[in-house]
């Protein structure tokens, strides 16, 4: 049943064994180890290095810690949605089916990121703004993010066909990037006619390198553990849409 | 009725894109008239919650009047967003939608055609009633104009992402709430400058840019909208 | 009946031609290496139990679905590359009749003829006349029966200018009258060098009608 | 090292409560997107493997 | 066919007295003055051609529609006196086939049973195998084709106690095979002391079947 | 799912009407859960008013409260009211109704069961999330407790008497609209009630007595509406 359509041969080698999901499928198998041990030991390294010797800040004490996962997650939230989208684009267009289930595969992954910077977030913002929640442009627009891949996830689970199912969500993904930056613009805009200036978050604390240089080992960190995520949901989904075919079967039979 | 019969010259297949436009239009036209309700259905919702919100809230005018920018434009964007489920799934349903995306005809003025009459329906008339709304929740004169020059640029945003969202939903077998999630994030950004133009209008301050940025989030959206909502119908049809 | 009879089989340059097909539905296979072609003046009979997959054949054909792997050419062309011609010179009636239940069947027609450029519509009372809704123009077609309101989308044969007709049982709630009339109008289509693919459960008087049976052709049961 | 001592270490300095429960969040969501994708896998194999001896027992 | 033939007319009580119906829609008299019996063991068709009235008069029957002026009477006494026992005794199969699309098809049955007091609920997945749906008990009924989805429907046929059956166009989309093993269940029912009203377009091939036609009766056309 | 095949005894004809109530209402329960949508419904409605409002009103904390008891109890009347429209209108297109209504068994059972399901997917929620929604709305704690018992007690109401107005459209094209204007002037009570209990909570005043006129209305609703239910559909389905 697969048919490789061989008249597209302006296209690269490599774009051709991309689109063949058992390709795909070795080939996250062979970076799975290396990427695993790399992200335990950069999250590891950067915890501790984080929790234990970071200096506290002068101002918010021992609560500034939350930083170093609060902006990593933030940081990878709105990049996994970059990521689907284009994802999304290149299935369409070139009907390449492990971008389809790539851009699947980003979908939870960049709504529970969103939702831990969601949530470290509300909890910094109790010490020091006292309230879980405020009406903040940051806040907002990555509440609007979060909504956006609750919409992604909820339209790909009401649609059955997984053809159909991946074109409808890619539209909806392209859709919200064309909107990210007028969302993040308007909140903002938005934000500074009606706050106070008190909860700015836009300037940037002018950090000691013993402050930052945590937050880059965790924001790499947090890189690696989005890939390898990745990689596991997309080898799931692989195996999912793939059940039928001999290799898969000779996989199971394998085990 | 019968002009639409008798708009295509027999035969005709050059310029008939604009007769296509003009003859889908009227369709869809005819249609809201038929079933009247349409045509009362923002009217209503809007009354509801210019009724409700006194009862509900608090009847005093001057509280009214500090809510009343951002409810008008709240109201508006949950009447268009209401009403979206509907836009494209009784076209599915009887067959229709399928006539026409087999048609040779251009998608995209059909789609297109659709939206505006979806916007004269609902996004028009909601501007039109906007000022009766903005009275009896005791909106300071001056707020008016501000408030019907939004509404008037930034409803057809409205309909237009809707119907995106309509679009990719049609082939499923509830669409209600998905519609909902999928295009509220979307409406955000109007809703923020929707109001903003009508509080900047309240206190005197300049609204120009609230209103170009309104047109350009318009212009946008006309241009790229009907892209998406014809890709998003062919795809659901196709499921 | 059938006083006109259908050119034989394989004389005409083959107008569609389908090359090994296949479609699966929720996991059953529903036919797999699929190969047909189908000439001018031809009337291709789609048979097959209920849920064979007749009408997932047919949404293939018209471009409606996409869910199938294989080749479609259109005059020798494939099919992606002449879309647009195809949508011209296609007809497709499929289940649903594609009929506004709050407009008339004028104005229903009138909306047909504006989507298919080519279609005459000046003819739309005549064809009405034809299907016997003479006198109902009028009224909104949600007061119609069942057999009045597919009646009105069968009208459409009498309009268009189309060369190819998918025919997704067109024959449902039609009285018997109306199924020998339009079984001569479909006779006719093809005498005059059209092509007709079409499913139907009733018993076709249809002289030279070439069929293909899809119970026969799918993998699995 | 920045504390004096472990109650220290957990106090840290009032804030414990907000910085461990953030921390504690992180790991769960951490932990989840890794072992949700596994499981699944898990599961999906194990369900192949049901339907092809279901289908070397009927054969 | 029709190996079992049917109890010769007027020898049985009739169970069901039209009298004197009179029904008007959109200003035109679809039957005036209707009025026949028909008893146990009868299978009655009602003829015309669409548009003639023959839904709205099986809608009257069954007691859905009160559209008309007349008398109804059901084993002697007026309709509306016993209405209890009269949709204890129905199964009303009209143009609409009461199936839920989300719901499987035994789900749907299940609730059929559950609002039929009576029904044997036990044989709900004998009742889908005998209409061909063996391996489709837990598909949703979205996905299935057109001709299955109606199968559904028909397989209260097989389920119910009811003694009437009225029967809308029954053979809707309905293959061959389908339609004459239904047929043979009608004649079943019939010789088992049932009673059937129904319309369809199809041929029917059934033995001492009772027919009127609504053409003949309709006061304008 | 087989519960429901075999939940009725096989020729049981006295006591069935319990038993038929329970089929019906895991009958529509089962409907609901498998358009999961549903289910989602009013709590996506909530949280869309509960952002919608800070962003096109004002997001500050103080004016939020003061704005809160009406604001839910207006959102919970909207949730309720939007969702009416749908009660009976898919029983009635795939014929459904025309087989309840047939059936011997008692008609006020299989509605009642239907209201009961329709609260349980729709008030039942609604009436959970009010504390979110409260918070996110920066509600006094104490108005807390008020809130959900009065939710809890005017919800059921609601859906009984939007019931009517659904039944009484269900024929028609286009009910949407007509609905609203069918129902609302009856849901007012409600509306007054419930958010005066709210308020007297957030005030610290007794609201015991909102709480009984709330209760009475509920008991009057549950032992008439399912007659005029059930009348309302068979006119409709006549006609
Ligand atoms: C629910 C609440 C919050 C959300 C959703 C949120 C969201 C975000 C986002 C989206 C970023 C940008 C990351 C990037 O792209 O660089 C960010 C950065 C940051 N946030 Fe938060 N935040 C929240 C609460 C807080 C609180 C309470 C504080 C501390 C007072 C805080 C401090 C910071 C800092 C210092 C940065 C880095 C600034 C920068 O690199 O530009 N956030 N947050
Ligand atoms: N809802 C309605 N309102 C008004 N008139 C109607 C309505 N439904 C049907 N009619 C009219 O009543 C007449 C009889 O319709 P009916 O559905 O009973 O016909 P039928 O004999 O069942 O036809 P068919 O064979 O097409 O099913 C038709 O002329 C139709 O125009
Ligand atoms: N939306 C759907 N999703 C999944 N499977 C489907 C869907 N529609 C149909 N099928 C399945 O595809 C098969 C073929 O359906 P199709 O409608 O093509 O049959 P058909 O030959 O037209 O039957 P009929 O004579 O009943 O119209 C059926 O077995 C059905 O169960
Ligand atoms: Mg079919
Ligand atoms: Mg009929």
């Amino acid at each position: 049943m697969a048919k490789n359509k061989t008249d597209k041969n302006w296209m690269p080698r490599w774009f051709y064994q991309l689109a063949s999901p058992r390709w795909c499928y070795d080939i996250t198998g062979k970076l799975l180890p290396a990427f695993s041990v790399l992200a335990l030991l950069l999250l590891l390294g950067g915890t501790v290095w984080a929790l234990l010797f970071a200096p506290a800040d002068y101002q918010q004490g021992n609560s500034f810690r939350i930083i170093y996962i609060h902006v990593p997650s933030a940081i990878l939230a709105q990049s996994c949605y970059m990521m689907m989208a284009l994802a999304g684009a290149i299935g369409l267009i070139w009907k390449m089916k492990v971008a389809d289930m790539v851009a699947k595969a980003c979908a939870p992954l960049g709504a529970s990121l969103a939702l831990l910077a969601l949530a470290t977030g509300a909890i910094w913002g109790k010490p020091t703004w006292g309230s879980w929640w405020v009406w903040d442009a940051r806040l907002t627009s990555m509440l609007i993010l979060l909504f956006l891949y609750l919409g992604v996830m909820a339209l790909h689970s009401a649609i059955e066909n997984d053809t159909t199912a991946a074109q409808s969500t890619a539209v909806l993904a392209l859709v919200g990037l064309v909107n990210i930056p007028i969302i993040k613009y308007s909140v903002e805009w938005w934000n500074t006619l009606h706050q106070p200036a008190t909860f700015k978050l836009t300037e940037k604390p002018t950090m000691p390198p013993e402050m930052w240089l945590p937050l880059l080992v965790m924001v790499v960190g947090f890189y690696c553990f989005f890939a390898v995520s990745l990689m596991l949901r997309l080898r799931h989904e692989i195996l999912r849409r793939e059940r039928r075919s001999s290799w898969v079967q000779a996989l199971v039979e394998s085990r | 009725m019968s002009e639409i019969a008798t708009n295509e010259p027999a035969k005709a297949r050059g310029p008939s894109a604009v007769g296509v436009f003009r003859a889908a239009l009227k369709r869809d036209l005819l249609l809201a008239f038929r079933s009247k309700s349409d045509l009362l259905n923002p009217l209503i919702f809007f009354l509801m919650v210019a009724t409700l919100f006194p009862l509900g809230v608090s009847p005093e005018p001057g509280f009214l009047a500090l809510l009343a920018p951002g409810l008008v434009w709240v109201a508006a964007l949950l009447a268009t967003l209401l009403s979206m489920d509907s836009l494209f799934r009784a076209d599915f349903e009887d067959g229709t939608l399928e006539q026409a995306l087999l048609s040779p005809q251009p998608l995209i003025l059909i789609v297109l055609a659709r939206v505006l009459a979806h916007w004269i329906m609902t996004g028009l008339p909601l501007t039109l009633m906007a000022p009766l709304l903005g009275l009896m929740l005791f909106l300071p004169a001056d707020g008016m104009g501000g408030l019907m020059l939004s509404l008037l640029l930034g409803t057809p945003t409205l309909s237009l992402i809707g119907a995106i969202g309509a679009a990719l939903t049609v082939g499923l077998r509830k669409g209600g709430v998905l519609i909902s999630l999928l295009v509220l994030p979307l409406y955000i950004p109007v809703l923020i400058f929707g109001s903003g133009a009508v509080q900047a209008a309240v206190t005197g301050l300049p609204l120009a840019g609230y209103l170009a940025l309104l047109g350009a989030m318009l212009a946008l959206g006309v241009v790229l909208a009907p892209l998406a909502i014809g890709a998003a119908l062919r795809i659901s049809v196709s499921g | 009946m059938g006083s006109i009879a259908l050119s034989p089989i394989g004389e005409s340059e083959p107008v569609l031609k389908v090359e090994n097909l296949y479609c699966e539905r929720d996991e059953r296979v529903l036919f797999d290496g699929l190969s047909f072609e189908i000439g001018a003046g031809e009337v291709l009979q789609i048979e097959g139990q209920n849920g064979s997959g007749k009408t997932t054949l047919l949404r293939i054909l018209s471009g409606l679905s996409r869910n199938y792997e294989g080749e479609l050419y259109w005059r020798g062309e494939p099919m992606d590359e002449v879309v647009d011609e195809y949508r011209q010179a296609l007809l497709y009636f499929g289940h649903l009749p594609g009929v506004k239940a709050t407009l008339t069947p004028q104005e229903n027609l009138g909306w047909y003829a504006a989507l298919q450029p080519g279609t005459d519509s000046a003819s739309i009372d005549a064809a009405l006349r034809q299907v016997g809704l003479a006198g109902y123009e009028d009224v909104p077609c949600h007061m119609l029966s069942a057999g009045q309101h597919r009646r009105v989308s069968l009208a459409r044969l009498y309009l268009s200018q189309a060369s190819l007709w998918i025919l997704d049982e067109p024959f449902t709630a039609i009285d018997k009258k109306g199924v020998a009339q339009k079984e001569q109008l479909i006779l006719r289509h093809a005498a005059a060098g059209g092509t007709v693919i079409l499913t139907t459960h009733h018993e076709l008087h249809l002289d030279g009608l070439r069929r293909l049976n899809l119970d026969q052709l799918a993998g699995t049961s | 090292m920045k504390f004096e001592s472990m109650a220290d270490f957990i106090g840290m300095g009032g804030h414990g409560l907000y910085v461990w429960l953030a921390y504690g969040i992180a790991l769960a969501i951490l932990l989840f997107n890794v072992v949700q994708p596994l499981r699944q896998t898990r599961q999906l194999l194990n369900q192949q493997a049901r339907l092809v001896r279901r289908e070397k027992g009927l054969s």
